[in-house]
């Protein structure tokens, strides 16, 4: 039974189309990763996924329920969490306040343990935990954007570009830290850029090229795939 | 042309530039690549006067640019354009391009021009009376370029000017790389979609957070693994190498 | 004369904390308002004089002492505020800021004006049976509505900076404030927190109003009087910053006391402008505003 | 081109036309009115230079009206200077004043509502200064003497100044038409537009931005002398006041900013609605009322202005810098 | 306290012609659209109606409407048939060119006169607009005597300016001192920072000191003050026998209540048209206005019009402030001088105004005198709040009780 389902979404901003046809479907428990350089709309689809901006053309089903007229909120309601690019963390926040409101639309009912749950995957967030977010080096802030999405209880993680900026160390990390909550039986949707890590602890991945999906498989088929080196490296 | 040496930035705590030196010669194509948040913008942006280096010179036809204004630094010569492409919103393509042409003329009548010059050399001429914020993602790079080119600059600085193009589209773009460099005009370019990089590069730099990991040739620089590996992650170059 | 004005200068002092804390009020809202929709409010004036009114005709009409009247004016105030953003300001100005600015003038234009009609230009003051007691501090007096109004606003602040840190709306407030998208990933309605501080910053100037009226008197323009020194707050505490709209309004507070001392109450006006523009020019972000 | 021509067609029939309606025009009451909105639109017009087209709001922009009528009104009662040369000491004074304010708020990198609220307080420090010091005549003001007569820049009937303000506005319009085909005028587009953007292209923004408050100082200071001596009377209130700064950006935003006709257009309509509204309604209060509702109710349904609304093909939406700040933060 | 709302009964439509003006505004075309009404005489009233003066201004509308219906009930101008007055309105909305271009307007109109206008600026260019259609101008309130001394033919002014009434101050409080056997010897004056507050304060500085009262401070301020502490406590360290304001209302009021909280001491406060003495302050604020001396322009009691106007103006919901009897005076003296002219003949109406030898009766004046528009038989008398009502003080030949001096 898939949990989210994309069916030929087209997306863009103002008069620019930047997704003209993608299809993708992830089941539950799953990790899938979607891969693609820079510019190719990987964003895009995320943003098209949480409500953030309107599919122009395409459904999106997430529990077999169409939420691509849903407000942001009524979709994070439903557990889809979108973790953005670029973190988007409240810089003016502490770390603590920053994760609390993770759990904005869930009161306070779990509050307390989801942030307990959250503090045992990234225990180095406990020391940082009343400093402002704006303040966290990189991978801190990492975590604490993917601990905000974790917050949220959800169903289904959207990780945008987790990797982004960090140092080769702090990625292999950030990628044992995914592996482990996803070991937890949490769906996740990693969007990345950096393909043998992204490819090593998801099952499936997709390839957007030119706003579709060009390339699909299971992970393991994909790295050896030739066609990948040469949509990353134009070689 | 243009030397930099020993360059860095900090933000915080994050060194985003980390003494990097390097140099590009006139008439040369050259590429600076790297994974995203690696540095690149920012090295641009030190270079080209928006962002003020904490350390590091920056010389440009053997005079130190530092500390100078943008302006200042693209009426010696050199341009960038940015990775988000910046048009006036408000204003036709013609009226963008004039705008980078009036940099060497006060008369609008030969700004005017210019500006249709430079929109045959990219390819805009059909374009001209069209609002620049009903352009295409291609047309904004485009036009980037041309606003850029419009200046009469020595030394063109290009971020990411195909960043989500369409390979019909670069194909195309390289062409008129290409042509602006038989023109006579120096081209330091960052670049994501390596296609082109290979194509058009004469020499290549590759920056890694923060750091300049290798340089030489884009075909030598494809297959250093230090450089596979910061592109596709760790153990990338073995998992190739086994692939292939 | 010099040695007589600085013999003044403890009491100039006081005088400025006092004065302080009620600016801060005003600037309260505004620098909310300010702050997390990033506008400019230009009906602040006129609704701290609508506020100044619905004290004066609770007192009037009902004989309910003004401080008491804060209960009643403030939330009706925050209902006020939330309509007029949400159905109002919010929905016509299409996200255009100058078109948020022109449609504040109007609001002001159209609720001054509405005041002298329905309220004649008739200035008004309230007589509290405790308006001229004060405390004795030997170099001055202390009136009894200056003292309480300067602990009410302290109070007012503290519960508005506990709101702000402690409750899930005031950290979605301030959250939106910094990063919009961000909310929005976490679910926060952006418009709704928008109107919401719209009524946060128009029940404050509810609660200022209430405790103004005692110590200074309402007419249709009286509101404008406030506008400027609010502004200047702001400006000077930073953005947004509850904090700073109280270190600010008591600097303010100061500066013109002080000011008006050594310079004369004519000139020592200057003090304020003068500062409004040094710290624009040295610190924009203002004392307690973060850099973007 | 064609587009140019026809402008220039447009513009030199509706000089003709403006030119010849007092013959037409018994009523010196609509002459007066009239003149009034010429006046305002001219000041709304220095306005829109620097707002309108070089994208920097200001809120103070009185500051120049009351520094050139005080520059000439001083110069005339204290030295007998006749105010036709004095027009141009005020000229000069409202330039120089631009220059300062100019460059000490865009040299420290102020734009947006910080822009904004600078010139509000320079222009309240101007208001308390002149107050206070001795050769403005304090709070009490300057009184000047009626003695019509062009050196005097006085007029026995009201004609005479329609057409003083009916000059100061085609210069005015002239300013903005030049501009707007100019070099000068494309780079403050282009600052308004995107001001990283130009400044890579080789615009000195500084110096532009300099500049463009100049000329908005420099045509403020003339409206000082046009008012003084229209009026006779002038006081800190008067010179420095809110209301006049605000009128400026109003007419200029209703009518539409960064375009050449935005500002006349504006202030006849808001006159006229002014003027109609005082005209039924005796009521104090109700006529701004509607006044109020009306300028919302336009605000609402054009927001580019009445000169945008009708020129829908030229999109001028997210023109300016604070618009775009906010579009910027929403992606 | 006064919620009603002044409706006024005029015909503004009927003289502008409605929408015929509209039309022709919008089309930018005139045509001549005056419809000059038979015979009503026309007296145009601009005042301030909105912005900050709004009060003042419906308070004076009121007054000169009250006027005017009188004048009609009692036959109207009787030496022209008996023509009906009738007011056009107009709102200056506090700017000085609004006011000038009201008067362009009522002189389309066919005004035959015009008063107002409130603010000293405003009356200046509006009596100026007036004087180039010699339109016949009398100035109800306006203390600038820059107003009748720049020797226009056209403009009147029945009550003081404050040349005449800081003299007057001078002489009242001297009086008022020896009677008391002149305990007072030193005064603080805190005035506001424009004309009126800074040019009276001159001259009363030199009118006390003919009456041996010394002026030891001088205190400006600005407008909007929002905080009168360090003024109270300067008064306060300086001791000064009598504290004399001369400021607009707002401020009047918020020192009067500072003087108090700080419990500064002295004789008494003894200001010169105070903007906020009146009787609602004297309702508003009992405690602190009694005993309070102002010297203003102020009807005669003893007089049976002057109680009948107060009656009425009371029954009608207002308050009697000096606006309304002032308006009341300037519209009586217009249209003596149309009674007399015969006609509405600008040149003899002028002609007749500046002869004018009215009777104000509900005033406590001498013979009216006009020079260079200045009536010289007027006079300000000082006032004090007692027990909740406003007595004359002094001079004494007005005085309606004796003054509370030293106020104890």
């Amino acid at each position: 039974m898939s949990l989210i389902k994309v069916e030929n979404l087209a997306a863009g901003y103002g008069l620019v189309e930047v997704l003209r046809n993608i299809s993708l479907e992830i089941n539950q428990g799953e990790v899938v990763a979607v891969l693609g350089s820079n510019g190719v709309g990987k964003t895009t689809l995320n943003n098209c996924l949480s409500g953030l901006i309107k599919p122009n053309h395409g459904k999106i089903f997430f529990q077999d329920e169409v939420i691509s007229n849903k407000s942001p909120e009524e979709i994070v309601d439903m557990g889809l969490i979108h973790v953005p690019e670029g973190r988007k963390l409240f810089p003016n926040l502490t770390v603590k306040d920053n994760l609390e409101l993770g759990s904005y639309r869930r009161g306070k009912s779990n509050r307390s343990s989801n942030l307990e749950n959250v503090l045992n995957i990234f225990p180095k967030l406990s020391e940082r935990i009343s400093q402002t977010a704006g303040t966290l080096s990189g991978g801190e802030q990492q975590m604490v954007a993917i601990g905000r999405g974790l917050m949220g209880d959800p169903r289904l993680l959207l990780l945008d570009e987790p990797s982004l900026g960090l140092s080769p160390l702090l990625v292999e990390q950030m990628f044992d830290l995914i592996k482990k909550i996803s070991d937890n039986g949490l769906t996740v949707l990693l969007v990345e850029q950096n393909v043998t890590q992204s490819l090593s602890i998801a099952d499936r991945a997709y390839v957007i090229e030119e706003g579709a999906i060009a390339i699909s498989g299971l992970s393991k088929d994909l790295l050896k795939n030739a066609e990948l080196k040469r949509s990353y490296l134009g070689l | 042309m243009l030397r930099v040496n020993n360059l860095t930035k900090k933000f915080g705590g994050l060194v985003a530039v980390s003494s990097v030196d390097l140099e590009v010669n006139e008439k040369e194509i050259v590429s600076l690549i790297g994974p995203n948040g690696a540095g690149k913008t920012t090295l641009f942006a030190m270079v080209a006067g928006f962002l003020k280096a904490d350390e590091g010179e920056i010389n440009f036809e053997n005079a130190s640019i530092v500390g100078m204004k943008p302006h200042q630094i693209c009426q010696r010569g050199m341009v960038r354009t940015f990775q988000i492409t910046q048009p006036f919103a408000g204003l036709t393509t013609l009226q963008n391009i004039m705008v980078g042409a009036y940099s060497n003329t006060p008369q609008t009548i030969s700004a005017r021009k210019k500006a249709e010059e430079v929109a045959e050399v990219v390819g805009m001429t059909s374009l001209l009376s069209q609002g620049a914020d009903g352009l295409t993602v291609a047309g904004r790079k485009r036009l980037e370029l041309a606003r850029a080119l419009a200046t009469d600059p020595k030394l063109l600085l290009l971020d990411e000017v195909m960043a989500g193009l369409n390979p019909a589209e670069i194909d195309e773009i390289v062409k008129v790389i290409k042509g602006i460099r038989d023109r006579g005009v120096t081209i330091f370019l960052i670049e994501h979609v390596m296609k082109a990089v290979m194509n058009l590069s004469d020499r290549t730099y590759v920056l890694n957070d923060g750091k300049l990991i290798a340089s030489g040739t884009p075909s030598s620089v494809a297959e250093n693994p230090q450089v596979i590996e910061a592109y596709l992650g760790h153990g990338a170059a073995e998992a190739m190498a086994e692939g292939a | 004369m010099i040695s007589a004005s600085l013999s003044m200068l403890p009491a100039a002092i006081i005088n400025g904390f006092m004065y302080g804390a009620i600016y801060a009020l005003v600037a309260l809202g505004l620098t909310l308002i300010y702050g997390v929709l990033h506008i400019i409010n230009f009906a602040h004036g006129a609704m701290l004089m609508l506020a100044l009114y619905a004290a004066f005709f609770l007192f009037d009409l009902f004989n309910i002492d003004p401080y008491f009247s804060i209960l009643i004016v403030t939330p009706c105030a925050f209902i006020f505020g939330y309509l007029i953003y949400r159905y109002g300001i919010g929905s016509l100005a299409k996200g255009k800021d100058q078109n948020i600015l022109l449609i504040t003038l109007g609001l002001s234009i159209i609720i001054e004006n509405g005041a002298l009609f329905f309220f004649s230009g008739d200035q008004q003051t309230v007589n509290l049976t405790y308006g001229f007691e004060a405390f004795d501090l030997g170099f001055m007096y202390l009136s009894y509505p200056k003292v309480i109004s300067f602990f009410a606003a302290l109070l007012m602040c503290a519960i508005l900076w506990a709101a702000m840190s402690l409750t899930d709306l005031g950290r979605a407030i301030r959250a939106v404030a910094k990063e919009r998208q961000g909310a929005r990933l976490v679910g926060i309605n952006v418009e709704h927190i928008f109107a919401v501080t719209f009524g946060i910053g128009i029940a404050c100037l509810g609660a200022a109003g209430c405790m103004m009226l005692p110590i200074f008197y309402v007419d249709p323009y009286t509101g404008n009087i406030f506008v400027l020194v609010a502004f200047t707050i702001v400006v000077l505490g930073g953005m947004g910053s509850v904090v700073g709209a109280l270190v600010g309004g008591f600097i303010i507070g100061i500066t013109e006391s002080v000011g008006g001392l050594l310079l004369g109450e004519s000139l020592g006006q200057i003090g304020i402008s003068l500062i409004f523009i040094l710290i624009l020019i040295f610190r924009p972000t203002g004392l307690f505003g973060s850099k973007v | 081109m064609s587009n140019l021509r026809r402008h220039l067609a447009f513009l030199v029939l509706g000089a003709l036309g403006l030119i010849i309606l007092p013959y037409f025009i018994s009523s010196r009451f609509y002459i007066d009115v009239l003149t009034l909105i010429f006046f305002t639109a001219y000041l709304g017009q220095s306005w829109n230079i620097l707002g309108g087209y070089a994208g920097q709001f200001s809120f103070g922009g009185v500051m120049f009206f009351g520094t050139g009528a005080y520059v000439s009104s001083i110069l005339l009662t204290t030295f007998g200077f006749p105010p036709i040369f004095g027009i141009f000491l005020a000229i000069l004074g409202g330039a120089f004043l631009g220059l300062i304010v100019g460059y000490m708020s865009f040299r420290s990198g102020l734009k947006g509502s910080y822009f904004a609220l600078i010139t509000l307080a320079f222009a309240e420090l101007l208001r308390v200064l002149a107050n206070s010091v001795e050769f403005t005549g304090g709070g009490v003001g300057l009184f000047l003497t009626y003695a019509p007569g062009l050196s005097n820049l006085q007029f026995e009937t009201p004609v005479g100044f329609y057409y003083f303000a009916l000059v100061l506005m085609f210069i005015s319009i002239a300013i903005v038409y030049w501009l707007e085909g100019s070099r000068f005028g494309a780079q403050l587009v282009a600052i308004r537009e995107n001001e990283d953007a130009a400044e890579a292209l080789g615009i000195d923004t500084l110096r532009c931005k300099i500049y463009a408050i100049m000329i908005m100082g420099a045509m403020g200071g003339a409206a000082g002398t046009f008012y003084s001596q229209k009026y006779l009377y002038l006081d800190p209130p008067i010179a420095y006041s809110i209301h006049l700064s605000v009128e400026m950006l109003l007419v200029t935003i209703v009518g539409g900013m960064g375009t050449i006709f935005g500002p006349l257009v504006g202030a006849f309509v808001l006159h006229t609605v002014n003027e109609v509204a005082r005209h039924f309604i005796d009521t104090p209060g109700l006529s701004l009322i509607v006044y109020g509702l009306i300028l919302i109710i336009i605000i609402g349904y054009l927001p580019n202005g009445l000169i945008g609304a009708f020129k829908k093909k030229e999109k001028k939406s997210g023109s300016n810098s604070l618009d775009k700040k906010r579009s910027r933060e929403e992606s | 306290m006064n919620k009603s709302i002044l409706k006024t009964n005029t015909s503004r439509r009927n003289f502008l012609g409605g929408t015929a003006a509209t039309v022709a505004l919008t089309a930018g075309v005139g045509t001549p659209w005056i419809a000059q009404a038979a015979s009503n005489v026309k007296i145009g009233l601009i005042h301030p109606a909105t912005g900050w003066a709004a009060y003042p201004a419906a308070q004076l509308r009121y007054g000169a409407q009250m006027a005017i219906a009188d004048i009609n009930a009692a036959g109207g101008i009787k030496s022209m048939g008996g023509a009906q007055l009738e007011a056009l309105l107009g709102d200056s909305q506090t700017k000085p060119e609004i006011g000038a271009a009201e008067v362009e307007k009522m002189n389309e109109a066919g005004v035959h006169a015009i008063q107002g206008c409130y603010q000293s600026a405003v009356g200046l260019a509006a009596s100026a607009a007036a004087a180039k259609y010699n339109i016949p101008f009398s100035v109800d309130v306006g203390v600038s005597d820059k107003l009748v001394q720049r020797g226009l033919p056209n403009v009147f002014r029945m009550a003081d300016g404050y040349g005449r009434i800081a003299r007057d101050a001078a002489t009242n409080l001297g009086e008022i001192n020896r009677l008391a056997g002149s305990p007072a010897k030193t005064v603080i004056i805190v005035h506001e920072e424009s004309e009126f507050g800074t040019g009276t304060a001159k001259l009363m500085t030199a009118a006390l000191k003919e009456h041996s009262i010394e002026v030891i401070d001088t205190i400006k301020h600005a407008n909007p003050t929002r905080n009168f502490d360090n003024v109270a406590l300067r008064i306060k360290s300086a001791k000064p026998d009598i504290v004399m304001p001369i400021n607009y209302p707002g401020e009047y009021v918020l020192l009067a209540k500072t003087l108090r909280q700080q419990r500064v001491d002295f004789m008494a406060s003894y200001s010169v048209l105070g903007g906020g003495f009146n009787f609602k302050f004297v309702d508003d604020l009992p405690q602190i206005a009694e005993n309070m001396i102002d010297v203003n322009h102020w009807y005669n009691p003893s007089s049976a019009s002057g109680q009948a106007m107060r009656a009425k103006t009371e029954a009608d919901g207002n308050y009697f402030t000096f606006e309304v009897y002032c308006a009341y005076m300037s519209v009586m003296f217009l249209a003596d001088g149309f009674e007399r002219a015969g006609s509405t003949d600008k040149e003899a109406v002028n002609a007749a105004l500046a002869g004018s030898t009215i009777d104000v009766d509900f005033m406590p004046y001498g013979k009216t005198e006009m020079v260079n528009g200045q009536n010289m038989g007027s006079r300000a008398v000082a006032i004090q709040a007692q027990k909740g009502d406003v007595q004359i003080i002094a001079p004494s030949e007005y005085a309606s009780a004796k003054a509370v001096f030293p106020r104890t």
